[in-house]
Order: C-alpha cells, then structure tokens, then sequence
C-alpha cells in the first residue's frame, strides 16, 4: 500500500524509506516518523481494540497520552507489549500486532462484549458469579482471566540490558517545548548546570507541530537555532528521549533515556534504557498541556482523535488521518486545527462548534451551537451526526473527527508529593497548587500560559526566578488571550467514551454515583476510569465534570485525583538496571577461591559470599561421601578450612575492654592480653544477636569476630553503642574481615602441619600456647600473621590468618605440607557437621527469637555488670520453667532421617500444635555417631534427657522416634581442643 | 623474606589492565593501606603526627593529600586512611604504630580493598553510570566514599583530573571490575 | 531523600541505614529501681508522631557516623542534622 | 436489595435505573452501643461480624475520610495463613476460612481466588526454616506443600533457573492461599453491615475521646459528640495519631510499604510467587496487572509514598527471578502507611481504659487478616475476652516477654 495520505512538508527524511510491518503487512514510511504518523500516511486508521468491549480503535492523540493505539512492538523475546503506537520511534525493519484482538483487529470474536455491554456495567462482577460458590474459581474467573490484560509476554528473557545512572544540576528542566527551551537558554547563557530533558525524540515540543512564528521568523527554524547554541554550551545537557518518571523527595527524580529504542537491537554494550537519578537543585516543569477529548455517542470510533494531534500529524509529520474531517470543537483551538488542515490540502466537511459565537472561515462550514450526536463506521469513521443550534439534525461525511474541548495542563509531576493541583475558573482546568515538591516551579502551558509568547516569557522569567539570575530578553510571538468554556460532554448520549481504553462510559459514572460511589476515589475503583495504561490523562477530568453535574457541586469540590509516579509506564528492566542475572547482588570471593576452583570445589552462596561447600574427589559420586571423608580426614589429622567469611572488627582504644564489656553479655574486662573469649551479645530486647569471639592482642587492641551473616549489623551495633550509648569512651573500630585470609586447621595434627610454617622463634607448642590463645607471629620465613587457638569443630584447632593476597599462596603451602599427614581441605559441610557433633549453635540457632537460656547459656549473663540486653533478658515470659532448651536428638533407628524443620511431640501425645514440644534447628549425618544426628529446641529439653520422642514432619511425610540427648555429641569433655 | 607469592584482588599474578575507547582502568596492587583514627583526647597529638607525615598537610573533610611516599584521606570523624606504595611500605601499620604511638589506633587495611584507577577522557562519563557522586563538580583532591552496585567504595580524584582512583571491597574486586567495564561499554 | 550531614554536606539517604526514635540514645538507668519497666517504655514504646521526629541514622555507606535527624514524617522535610554523639553527649552520656 | 445474576439481566434490560446505593449515608446518632473508628476493612468487617454474628444493634462504623480509602484499598491483595508461630498460625487460619466463605456471607463477589502463594526457597538454613514453618502450619490444621526444585522448574518454567546468582532450590506452598479484590471487600463488608443496620458515617473526623473516671464515654469528632457504651480503634497505618488522643502510647512506628502495578498483560502467573532472595513478590490481576511489592522503605512516615531506592530494589529483585518481565512496564506505583508493630504481630485488646478496646499494629499482614480481625474483634467488643484464635494479641506481652516475632527481628519495626 503506498502512502495515501502522506501530505508535503513536515520534519521528516523523505530522502530515506524505512520499511516495517503492521499486523504482517508490509508498509512504508520515513525517519522522524512516529509508528501512528506512518500508519495513518498509509491510510490506517484502525490500529487496536479497547480492554472490555473490544471495540475498534485507532488512535487519539500523537503523544505519550495514547489510551488506544496500543501495540506490540517487536518480536521474540525483543516483544513488548502495550507500546504506544503514537510514541514508537520507526526504524527500518520495525515489525508491530495489534493486540486484544483474535482471530484479527478487523474482526474480533471478543467484540461479543460490545454486544453484551448493557451487561457489563460498572462494577457488574461484584454482583454475580457467586452461586455456586465453588462456580467462581472453577468457572467464572477462569472465563474472566483469559479476557484480561491487553498484550502479551513473550514468556523469554528480556535479552537487553539497561543502565542506571546519577546526574546532578542546578536547574532540570521538564519539557523541551517554548517554555523549557526558553528556560534552559536562560539558565545556559547565565553558566548554570542545566539538564533539559524531553520525552520526544526531537526537542521542541509543540511548537514542532504548529505553524507560528517566533522573533519574526517561523518557530522551527527559532527551535533549530536554540537548540543548536544549547547543544554547544558544555553546562547544558540536552537529554531527548528522556521521560521525567516520578518527583521524589528533596529534588530527586527518576528519569528514562530511551537510548536503543529507536534501533532495531542496541549496539552491542550499550543499554537498551538508562534509569537516571538526577539530584536537581531548583527544577522547572515545562510539561505543556493536553487537549480535552468531548463524551459524545459513539465518540470513539477510529478516526475520531484529538483536533491537537491532527494538527501535530499533519504539521509535523505530513500525514493525515483522512482527506475529508471535520472538527467538533467548544473553543477557537478546533479551529486553529481546521485553518492548519486546510493549509495542507485537507478537506474540511465542517467545523461544529458548540459556542452560538463561533468564529466563522470563508473557507469551510462552521455549524454554529452545533453538537455531535452520533457517528457511524465501524472500523473506521464514516460520518456523523450533528445537532444544530435550531434542534435539526444533519450528517457530515468525513473520515475523520478532531475533539476539541480546550487544554488541561500536565501537572501530574507537581502532584507526585501528594499536592493539589488548584482550580481555574478562568481557564475551567485544574493548575498548579500550592504545594510543590521541593525546588519545582512550573511555566508555560503546565502552568495555564497558553501563548506561545506566554509560555517563552513565563519560561524566561522560570528559570530566572528559580536561579537568581537576570530574566532574559524573549522574542515576540503569538499572544492571543485563551478562549476556553467548559465543555464536558453531550446531553443525552447513551454510550459516550470517557476512558476509552477501559470502556468507561458516562453512563457508567452515572452508575456510580447511584449507587453510592460518589468520592472521586471511588468512582475510579468502581468503574476503572482512569485505570489504563494512560493514567486517565484524558479521561480524568471528563470523569470529574460528570460527578460535579451529578452531585449538583462545582468540580473543584467534587475533588482532584492524585497522580502516582511514574509519569507514563516504565520497563521493569529499566528499574532493575544490571541488578540481574549473576549481577543481581555483589558476588565476595574468599582469599582461596582460585585454588579451590582449581580443586573442583562445590560452591554454595552463603549471603554474598561463595565459599567451597566440598571437595569431591575422583570417585565420589554423591556429595555425602565428599563431606564424610572430610570430616572422618579432619577428626583423624587435619583438615583446613577457609573461614574468612567470619566478621572481623578491629577494636582499639584504652576503653576497648570496657567497650565489650557492655556490648557482650558475658564478662570481658580481665580478658588477659594474649587470650581469646567465646562471647555472646544479646539484642537490648536481651535475644540472643550474634556470638563469636574477642582476642585481645595488647591490652588495648582486640580482634572480635561475628557470624558471616551478622558482620554488618553487629558492626553498626558497635558503632551504635559506641556513639550513641557511649560516646566520651576511647574506642575506635573498623572491620578488617578482607583484609586478612583466615584459615581454620583442625585436627590432631594441626599443630604438628602448623609447626612446618608457623616461623620457628614461635612456640606454638600446648604449654606456650593453650587452647584460647592468640598471637602476632611470622610465617614462611617472615610474612606477619595472626594465629588463635580456637577450635569451631572440637578437635584441636587453630585459625591463622596473614594478609588476603597471600591466602592463596598459604593455602597451597598449607596443602603441600600436610602431605605427610594426609591433610584435607574441608568446606562448609563439614564445617557444619562438626559443629553439630559439637553443639555449637549458629545462625539456624541463633534466629532472633532465642535467648542465653534457650541456648543453654543462660549462666554466662554476667549479673554483676550492665551490658545491653541483660534487664529485658530477665522477663518472665523468657524465663519460664518450660523454656526451650538446646539438646541433641538422634533417631533410634540408626537409619532413620532426623529433618530440620520436623516438630516434637512427646511418645504418647496427639500430634497437633497444642501439643507441640519443639523443633529441630540442624541435622546432619554424623560419621562420628554413625547415624544422623540433629540439635533442638524442646521445652525444658536439659531436664529431658534420654527421653523418647516423636520427630513429626508432616510436610515431607516423616515421622521418627528419636531419643533426647546432649547437644555435645562429639568429646563432650572438650579434651581433644586442648591437647 | 617470606615466599608466599602475592595474588592480585582479580585473582591474577599481574594487574589487569581494560581500555574502551582510550580510557584505561587497571588494577592497581601497588597500594598498602592502614587506617588512622585518633584516640579519644588526642586528636590534636594525632593531627600533628599526620601533618608531621605529610609535608604539614592533614585531609580535611572529603579530601585527599597526594604526594609520594605516603598520602592520606579522610574517611571519618578524626579518622583517615593512608596509603604509600607497597613495594616500600608493605608494612605500613607498623609503620604507622610506632610513628603515632598511643595518639592513634592503627590498622591494617591494605588487603581490605581492591584498587582500580579509571583514566581517560571518559572517565566522567563512566563514573555517571556507577554512582550518585557529583563527578562534574568534584575537584582533584577530593575523595568520597559511595555506592558502586550494593559495594561501598571510595571514590578519589587524581592529578590529573581525568583520573579516578576507586578502592572497593576486595573480596568483590571481580563484581566491582565487571560493573566498571560494563559501564565503560555502554557510555563508550 | 537527602540527609544534609553536617561532615559531608548532602547525602542520598540511600547510603544511609534506619533506626528510628532518636530516644533510643537515652538508654535508661540499668540500676533504677524502675529499671524493669524503663527498659519495656524505651525499647518498645514509641511517640510515632505525624509531624516532626528526630531519629537515628547511620551512614552505612560514607563515614560510619550516626545521625540524628530531624524530619517531618507528614512531607519528609529534614529541618535539622546532628552528629548522634554529639546529642548522646548533650543527653548527659558519657562511657 | 440482594445482588444475583438474575438480577444483573434484570437491571440491564431495564437501563440499570433498579440499582440502590449500597450503603446508606446516616447521620450520626447521639449514642450508640458501640462505636467502631475507622472505616477500613477491619473497621467494617468488626461492625458487620457484630451486627450478623454477635447479634448487636446500634452500632456506627465513624470514617475521617470514604470508606476502604486506606490501606484495603491500597495494597497487594494476597491472602494466604503461612505462619510459624503459635501466637498467629491459628488466628490467620481462622481468617483464611473466613475469606473461603466470605462472598456467600456478604452476598459480595469480592472475587476470593485460592490461585496458591509460593515462597521460594534458595538456601539449606531457608530450607530448615520453611520446613519448620510448613509443619507449623499444618500442625494448627492448615494446608502447606514442600516443593523441590524439579516441581518448581514443572509449575514454574518461566522463572530463572540458570546463571541464577541464587539459585532457586525448593518452595513452600500454600494452595489455599491466593488473592481477592481487594476494594470489594470493604464494599462488601460496608454493603452488609449496612444491611444489618449498621451506621457508616462517612467524613467524619474524631478529633478526641471522652474519658470520665477512667471510663470512654464517647468520642468527640468533627460531626459533633458520638457517646457510645464501647469505642473500638480500627485505624491502622494511624493508630499512634488517633490513640494519642487517649493518652496512649503505642508499640508502634507508621512506615511506607510501597506496592506497585504492571501494565494489563495477558495471564501469565498461576498464582502468587515470592521471592526469596530479595525483595520481591507478585501475583497477577483479574485484569492482567502484575501486582508486585517488596520491603518497605524503611524509615517513618505518613506521607504515602516512597522513593526510588526501594522501587530499585523491588524491580532487581523481580527481574532477578523473572526476568521475562523486563519489557513489561510498571504502571502505577503507591504507598500505604503500615502500623509497625514491635514483633511484627498485631494487637487486638482492652486498653487500661474502661470502653477502649484497640485494634492496630498489622504491620504488611493487615489486609489478610482482615475478616479474623473484624470476627475476634467484634468478639471482644461483645464478649470482654478474647477470641480463641487471637489471645496472643496482648498489648502488654512486651512487658511480660511473651514477644511474637515471626521474623526474628527484635524491637525494631522497619526490620519486621
């Protein structure tokens, strides 16, 4: 098909053709075409149908305002669904479906709803589809569900990627149109940092669509010059394809550059969108405004738009819905639109204008005190009827109908801080209120100034009044006071379109408000209005006037409708930035994660982290087998695991022993220089936080360490307690944990494969250095380290730390040297087996509702000194005789499955929650014991001892008799650590 | 001497050194690092012995000193960290230790970060992409701590002003590397 | 948001970490005879005012300070930022 | 009037003129038996559970602003009863079979949709806690289903499962659980206790109680003095603000919970899916919308609406599991203000003042809740004891150290 209704001139690149493909034909149109503006020059009109009737639909408007032209652009998984046709950049190869619609947009069996609209009034659903009750889920909502939403997922990957970014300036400017771009060279030429962003691809707003002048010469080319000397200003960032999306606190706004979307794929590295935060100091919304569509019967058929987007179609795109239109119009702009149309060529079949005073033209019909009353055309318009002022009725034959109910300025941003817009009697449209978000002033039509000489001057005098600067010098230009009267809708229509992609008719407002819906909040839940893709931008306030005749009320005390970020929809992807994939968080690598790589190590994500969870061998086919040879290997020599993960912070200062004192519940102030100390610190609500252990290295320097998962909030808890709590005390602190590579060496010959590189003027021998004992020394020949005689799996132990970039090299040293014993690297697995075996509690323990006595710690609450937690500690509920206490189980069948997460009922009880005696925290096999073993929680579990229970797991469908053991199921003496 | 063999933050045993568009970040081993935070009461003692380090000079709020050997920035209320090349200064906590004596606790903080130097004309551009840091506005001189991708990092403008130096979590120096080049690519 | 830091000038408040109720500085007496019930009203009870509340914030991702903020929590203005140890010392608290 | 298909066709064929306005709007009486504030979902459900089920007479439901205007009208509409503790398995059980019943007792589609809610599940320790909560869950007599990574990978497909930085590794399920309408049911609850003789008076501020020897006689508001025999407080996301005025201070902070809508997309989700290594949950509209959510923004406020960091957050972690939805745009974005209470558990108690009973504290779970918490409420209000199901919601448990903390996180409420 070629371009039959492309006209001359406009701002596009007839010197190129792209070709692309609507609904699987093929079509032609230009650079600087729109999908709509090229769609509408090959003589398309009907390009959607609307979300609840179906009915055809083509598009409204030219902008980002579009309620029906919605498509899905692309294919495969580059499909996205929803994409205003009237926004879409074309490209050459763009392929586009109609969407809603099957098996066609042209005939579509879901147009049954049309038929049954009468059925389908507002709020219809609440009212049925309740009998019989089980009918909703299994038949009703079914039905409904496959009739939602408009387009579809592609069900793949988004395979782009986005970015995020931060750009800070003095002045944001909102809206590149004669306000914005008056504004930004204001602010420019006074050396300010300006941003002036633009959600269209070619800055200059409206002026891009009107034939004026500007300064005596026509406004494009005044348009071409300012943005040509803004673009060579280095302090001026012109920022095209960027949608302002939300105004947030303290001058914070989201923005979305669409930097690939006018491409068929984005070059290769470069994002598909960039979601920027700009810190702007004063911004300046230069939103201009939106024409009113008018409720009349039928006034949604294709063809029917907004005389506003004619214009801009026409002007800037040569492209004109149809050769025959007409224009309804309740203010002189339709006949603004009827003078642009006819310039180029474009027949008008009349003017109807619903004022008696309309202006008349020796160059086409104006009906004066005339009204639409119907149309006809089904897929695309036909005629329509008209009421005239004398009551008659005729038809007008066009295939094309420009609205024009006057203009709403877009103050949506000012209202994203929950601000009022105000009321303008004058202009019968809602303005600006008082409350704007912090540093945001409005000019140009956002703020009422209609003319383009207004909306230069106000845009001058914007930036001026926001900067402190000098208001610059504004070319003449048109400046024709606004005539605009209030025209909602026509009497007496039965289906007359407010919102039309949600088919929200007058008649269902009407409804509403019968039926006691009657706050403007909700009325838009009840009906939807307002709900679409497009916000209701131009459907709101048609709504409002409806409710104001109704309740017999002027509209402002009807009530305003708040409006949410964002400003038009944003990708998600956008929003997640490269916060995604392997990316979604930080990934830390522990000092040896190289050398366990190279060994084959399985990795397991603990928080951040990975750390090598085991070490499978040739011949080990099930993780079991890897992680009992490591444990067996550990408790009969060695084995040597990297604990870096532990949180290490260094605490310095002369109050350094005083300090840990009152973080930790125990007693720490006559730890001796030289030793270590298990220490448990307890939540001021005296729950157990954190445990782990402080080495005192001189008397006014230890070493403490947290869980891995606890190393943050355990450090602002310090930082907490040491500036807010006590802040006259000499402590400094900082976290070391990457600086140093911390290697537990466990086992029998641990000291003995320590002895070998461990420098020799270190005795590291059981009487110079016991169990609990910490050291500066040397290792390999003079490299400084730290070494602790601390013991996490019960056998004789050591951790040895040096700084991380040696970790590497210590750990292969560690490996070669062990040879002789049969060393073994061994990773979390078994790190939690023999931590099991011994009866150390962690995280699965330790989870924020447990206190010292659940834990069987209760005795180590120093009541002789304040710490934090220790008064609440003492409250009854946490104390009572029944309490939860920390005990072993293993089952009596050997080769019975102890489970995590499984409840504990006593031998004889029913197994219900009222019976419930407690729960098992961790279980593992225990090569040791021979079968699984689990530590537990049971009420009064220490006074329980060698009692039977029974390991309920309804869930994973167990039941285990087990027997109640201590939780030290491993050298309960505690012998072997301090050999 | 020990014979451990150092590994950089990356993993590698050289730097790794990426250019896009002839900007060049390279990783940089050559740092060793300690924090000084002055002890309660002796903040001035403290400040002496800093300026005593640095030719007269003490970092003030959200500033660096650079110079050779050692340079210093600040990092917190009465606290700052200073570095000095590596090669020379492995040892810089010690160092420190018995320069400041009780005035100030020390600690060791060379292999707590992982540091890129970002240089070339793009630079600016790439820094926009990774963090809310004014970079327009930021002088040589000036060091901020930020956010690069959930990973808290410092941020300080060199001579020239075409160069930044960011030190980052080392244990995330791969996440931080790939978040850096990935930004290079797309503004670039 | 953006906290004004009295060190640092303004900070995205995203650097920083929550913690509510700048009362929590004023830990109570743990030898009070009243202790019990104190320690109940500070750690549990709160003003939760809808207009100005000073509060504490850390900045987690700057210089490890804590703030006390003064925000309305109706419009989120900030109308004041203090260094928290500054405001422990001027509630009397020392080691 | 009943509502009724028949009726629908009925009205249709005759222009819709038959249909009433489906609650009155009375003016406030001198005096009424009972005085319920808050015209939200837990205010309504309490009038009509105390008109229909307690057999009360002359009760008002008083609302400063329209009725369902907060946070029943502004959040993600998922109900479900997947607790761990004793103090609140038994309660939101109770509630999810109030809602299995609810459209036939308010003669209200409000649109119930057991769809399921799927918590995933990306770590042992995770593993250990959901298993421990699942058997939980069906110890108090509700339903829970442990699914391994192949049925998920079955039931899910769409979701990331390779190059996943954590990696998804079983679920828990809950198929009982799903999503409703979520402004029916104040409409619906509003429609019945009308219906049962309950005044709702709506624009009506209370601006003070009056109190006289320790005993609440009334409540002073905007529309004048409104004596009552008992003054129930259903006011959550404000609780702090309006029990001021009786001289309380409550274990509560007000925080912003952000929620967020997609685009209309053809149906693509089965039911409600959580994320569990991030902040991100979703489920899918009747009309196509993904409603998703995720943690709040983490600091006090009244104001309704949040910042873009939590938006980042809520969408990385969206796209972290589902990254199908990356070209799909978010539409709407709103902030609801949420009682956090000091354990993450709810009150619903006497306060120290005679006629004062109190109802707050919901944290994110309020909307669940809100049929069980309409039903023990109106059961305290009538009876002066607590309802079986909601005896741990003591006001005083922090004193006595009986804490509900699902989470774990202590007296800190934004953690919650």
């Amino acid at each position: 098909m070629s371009q039959v209704n492309r006209l001359d001139g406009g701002q596009i690149d007839r010197a190129a053709s792209f070709k692309f493909k609507f609904d699987g034909k093929d079509f032609f149109g230009h650079p600087g075409d729109t999908l709509a503006s090229a769609l509408l020059a090959n003589g398309v009109r009907l390009m959607g149908r609307s979300f609840k009737y179906h009915r055809p639909r083509g598009p409204l408007t030219a902008g980002s305002e579009e309620p029906n032209a919605l498509v899905t652009l692309r294919d495969g998984a580059r499909a996205e669904p929803n994409t205003r046709a009237t926004t879409a950049e074309l490209f050459h190869g763009l392929t586009a479906r109609s969407q809603n619609c099957w098996p066609s947009v042209k005939f579509d069996m879901m147009a049954v709803n049309d038929a049954a609209s009468d059925f389908l009034a507002a709020g219809f659903y609440y009212k049925t589809f309740m009998w019989p009750a089980p009918f909703w889920e299994k038949v009703y909502e079914p039905i409904i569900r496959r009739a939602a939403g408009l387009g579809a997922l592609s069900m793949k990957e988004d395979p782009d990627e986005y970015d995020k970014g931060f750009r800070h300036c003095d002045l944001l400017i909102i809206g590149a149109g004669p306000s914005g771009l008056m504004a930004a060279l204001s602010a420019g030429r006074a050396g300010k940092e300006v941003i002036l962003a633009d959600e269209d691809f070619a800055l200059g707003g409206r002026l891009l669509s009107e034939r004026l002048e500007i300064g005596g010469a026509s406004a494009l080319d005044w348009t071409a010059q300012t943005v040509a000397e803004l673009s060579s200003m280095p302090n001026v960032r012109l920022m095209p394809r960027t949608t302002i999306i939300g105004a947030f606190d303290h001058g914070i706004y989201g923005a979305v550059e669409r930097v690939s979307d006018h491409l068929a794929v984005p070059a290769k590295g470069k994002p598909r969108q960039i979601l920027w935060r700009i810190y702007a100091d004063k911004t300046l919304l230069c939103a201009g405004a939106t024409e009113r569509p008018i409720a009349f019967e039928n006034n949604d058929r294709p063809g029917i738009m907004l005389a506003s987007a004619m214009r801009s179609y026409v002007n800037r795109w040569a492209a004109t819905p149809a050769h025959r239109v007409a224009i309804f119009t309740s203010c002189d702009d339709g006949h603004r639109t009827a003078a642009d149309l006819h310039a180029k060529g474009v027949k008008i079949a009349a003017v109807i204008d619903t004022r008696a005073q309309a202006p008349q033209s020796f160059d086409y019909e104006v009906l004066a005190g005339a009204e639409v009353s119907n149309t006809k055309g089904r897929l695309g318009l036909t005629f329509v009827e008209v009421k005239l002022a004398d009551g008659s009725s005729r038809t007008v034959e066009c295939s094309a109908l420009g609205m024009s109910g006057g203009w709403n300025p877009n103050v949506h941003l000012t209202c994203h801080q929950r601000g009022r817009p105000a009321w303008d009697s004058v202009l019968s449209a809602f303005v600006p209120g008082g409350s704007l978000p912090q540093g945001m002033s409005v000019a140009g039509a956002a703020m009422g100034d209609f003319t383009t000489h207004g909306a230069l001057l106000s845009g001058a005098k914007g930036a001026a009044d926001a900067l402190g600067i000098k208001t610059a010098d504004v070319p003449m230009a048109e400046d024709a006071p606004p005539k605009q009267a209030a025209f909602w809708f026509v009497e007496g229509a039965k289906r007359a379109w407010l919102d039309q992609q949600n088919d929200v008719t007058v008649k269902d407002v009407v409804l509403a408000h019968q039926e006691g819906f009657r706050s403007v909040e909700h009325l838009k839940r009840y009906t939807t209005l307002g709900m679409a893709t497009d916000q209701g931008k131009t459907s709101n306030m048609g709504g409002l006037a409806i409710m104001a005749e109704l309740a017999g009320k002027a509209i402002p005390e009807v009530g305003t409708t708040i409006f949410r970020p964002p400003y038009t929809p944003v990708a998600i992807g956008a929003l997640a930035g490269r916060m995604r994939g392997m990316e979604f968080h930080p990934t830390r690598l522990t000092p040896s994660h190289v050398w366990a790589k190279e060994r084959g190590a399985v990795f397991v994500e603990v928080g951040n982290w990975l750390r090598a969870q085991w070490f499978p061998i040739a011949g080990e086919t099930h993780w079991r087998q890897s992680v009992d040879r490591e444990v067996a290997q550990t408790r009969a020599s060695v084995g040597v695991c990297d604990c870096t993960t532990l949180g290490k912070i260094d605490v310095q200062g002369a109050d350094a022993a005083h300090f840990l004192n009152k973080l930790y519940c125990n007693p720490f102030a006559k730890l001796a220089v030289g030793k270590v100390r298990y220490g448990l610190m307890l939540r001021e609500d005296g729950i157990a936080m954190d445990d782990g252990t402080a080495a005192r290295l001189a008397e006014d320097h230890f070493v403490v360490t947290t869980t891995t998962a606890k190393a943050g909030p355990v450090y602002q808890h310090m930082e907490f307690v040491r500036q807010c709590l006590m802040p006259d005390a000499d402590v400094q602190l900082i976290s070391t944990t990457e600086a140093w590579a911390q290697y537990a060496v466990a086992g029998p010959n641990s000291r003995a494969l320590l002895q070998k590189i461990v420098d020799p003027e270190f005795d590291i021998s059981n009487e110079a250095f016991e169990f609990m004992a910490c050291a500066n020394i040397t290792v390999c020949g003079g490299l400084r380290a730290r070494l602790f005689r601390i013991s996490f799996s019960g056998e004789m132990a050591f951790e040895i730390a040096v700084p991380s970039r040696y970790g590497d090299a210590l750990m292969r040293r560690l490996m070669a040297a062990g040879e002789e014993f049969d060393v073994v690297p061994y990773g979390t697995e078994a790190l939690g087996v023999m931590r099991i075996e011994k009866g150390h509690a962690a995280g699965n323990e330790l989870n924020g509702t447990t206190t010292a006595n659940n834990l069987g710690m209760g005795r180590m609450v120093s009541k002789k000194k304040d710490s934090i937690g220790t008064v609440l500690s003492e409250r009854a509920g946490l104390n009572e005789e029944d309490a939860l206490k920390l005990v072993g189980v293993k089952p009596l069948n050997r080769a019975e499955k102890i489970t995590a997460g499984g409840h504990l009922m006593a031998a004889a009880s029913p197994v219900d929650a009222a019976h419930d005696q407690g729960y098992v925290t961790s279980a593992a096999y225990s090569p040791e014991v021979g079968s699984m073993i689990g530590l537990a929680f049971i009420k009064s579990g220490d006074a329980r001892m060698g009692e039977k229970m029974r390991l309920v797991s309804p869930l994973t469908k167990s039941e285990v008799e087990v027997e109640v053991t201590s939780a030290h199921f491993v050298d309960p003496e505690g012998g072997r650590q301090r050999a | 001497m020990h014979d451990l063999i150092a590994i950089t933050a990356l993993g590698g045993l050289e730097p790794r050194v990426d250019t896009v568009a002839g900007t060049i970040l390279s990783e940089n081993p050559g740092l060793a690092l300690a924090s000084v935070h002055a002890r309660m009461g002796h903040e001035d003692a403290c400040r002496a012995h800093l300026a005593d380090l640095l030719d007269g000079q003490v970092p003030e709020v959200g500033r660096t000193v650079l110079r050779d050997p050692e340079a210093a920035f600040w990092t917190g209320p009465d606290q700052w960290m200073v570095g000095a090349p590596f090669d020379t200064h492995e040892d810089l906590a010690a160092e420190l230790k018995a320069r400041f004596g009780d005035t100030a606790s020390v600690s060791e903080q060379t292999d707590a970060w992982a540091c890129f130097d970002l240089r070339g004309p793009g630079m600016a551009a790439v820094i926009e992409l990774l963090c809310p840091i004014n970079i327009r506005q930021m002088q040589t001189g000036d060091a901020q701590r930020t956010s690069i991708h959930h990973l808290g990092c410092f941020v300080l403008r060199r001579d020239p002003s075409d160069w930044v130096r960011i030190l980052g979590p080392r244990a995330s120096a791969t996440s931080l590397h790939h978040a850096v080049l990935s930004a290079m690519r797309s503004a670039l | 948001m953006i906290i004004n830091h009295p060190l640092l000038g303004p900070r995205d408040s995203s650097e920083f970490v929550y913690m509510g109720d700048a009362s929590l500085i004023e830990r109570p007496d743990p030898e009070a005879e009243t202790a019990a019930s104190d320690f109940v009203e500070y750690a549990y009870l709160r003003d939760n005012p809808a207009s100005w509340l000073r509060e504490l914030w850390f900045h987690e991702g700057g210089d490890r300070s804590w703030l006390v903020v003064t925000r309305n929590t109706v419009t989120h203005e900030i109308s004041q930022v203090e260094m928290a140890r500054d405001v422990a010392r001027s509630k009397g608290r020392s080691k | 009037m009943r509502y009724s298909g028949f009726k629908v066709i009925k009205e249709a064929l005759s222009g819709h003129k038959g249909w009433k306005p489906a609650w009155r709007e009375p003016d406030p009486k001198p005096h009424y038996d009972v005085v319920i504030i808050g015209g939200g979902g837990h205010g309504l459900a309490t009038a009509h559970y105390l008109a229909k089920v307690y057999g009360q007479k002359n009760i008002a439901v008083i609302e400063k602003g329209w009725i369902g205007g907060g946070n029943v009208g502004r959040n993600t509409t998922i109900i479900r009863s997947n607790y761990l503790l004793d103090g609140n398995e038994p309660f939101y059980e109770f509630s999810l079979k109030l809602w299995e019943g609810l459209e036939q007792d308010l003669n209200y589609n409000a649109m119930v949709s057991q769809r399921g809610i799927m918590n995933l599940i990306h770590s042992d320790a995770q593993r250990d806690a959901f298993v421990r909560r699942g058997n939980a869950m069906m110890l108090n007599g509700a339903d829970a289903e442990y699914l391994d990574e192949a049925q998920i990978r079955r039931e899910y497909p769409f979701l990331k499962f390779d190059d996943q930085r954590f990696p998804i590794k079983g679920g828990l399920a809950q198929r009982r659980g799903g999503t409703v309408r979520h402004d029916a049911v104040a409409w619906g609850y509003a429609r019945s206790a009308d219906s049962h003789g309950v005044d709702i008076i709506q624009n009506c501020e209370v601006t003070g109680f009056r109190i006289e020897g320790g005993v609440c006689k009334g409540v002073e508001t905007s529309r004048g003095f409104i004596g009552a025999g008992k003054v129930g407080c259903a006011v959550a996301g404000n609780s702090s603000r309006v029990m001021a005025m009786a001289g309380m201070r409550l274990p509560i902070e007000s925080h912003v919970l952000q929620a967020f809508v997609s685009e209309g997309l053809k149906p693509v989700l089965p039911g409600v899916i959580t994320f569990g290594a991030g902040h991100f949950y979703v489920s899918q509209s009747d009309k196509g919308g993904l409603v998703f959510g995720g943690d709040l923004d983490g600091y006090n406020s009244y104001a309704q609406r949040g910042n873009l960091p939590v938006v980042e957050d809520v969408c990385e972690g969206g796209m972290a599991i589902m990254p199908m939805i990356g070209r799909a745009r978010l539409l709407r974005m709103w902030g609801g203000i949420m009682d956090m209470s000091m354990d993450g558990s709810p009150y619903i108690d006497r306060t120290h003042i005679e006629g004062l009973y109190f109802n707050g504290g919901w944290c994110y779970g309020g909307f669940k809740a809100t049929p069980a918490s309409g039903y023990t409420f109106a059961h305290l209000l009538a009876k002066d004891a607590p309802h079986e199901t909601a005896t741990a919601y003591r006001l005083d448990r922090f004193k006595t150290g009986h804490m509900i903390d699902e989470k774990g996180m202590g007296n800190q409420p934004n953690l919650h």
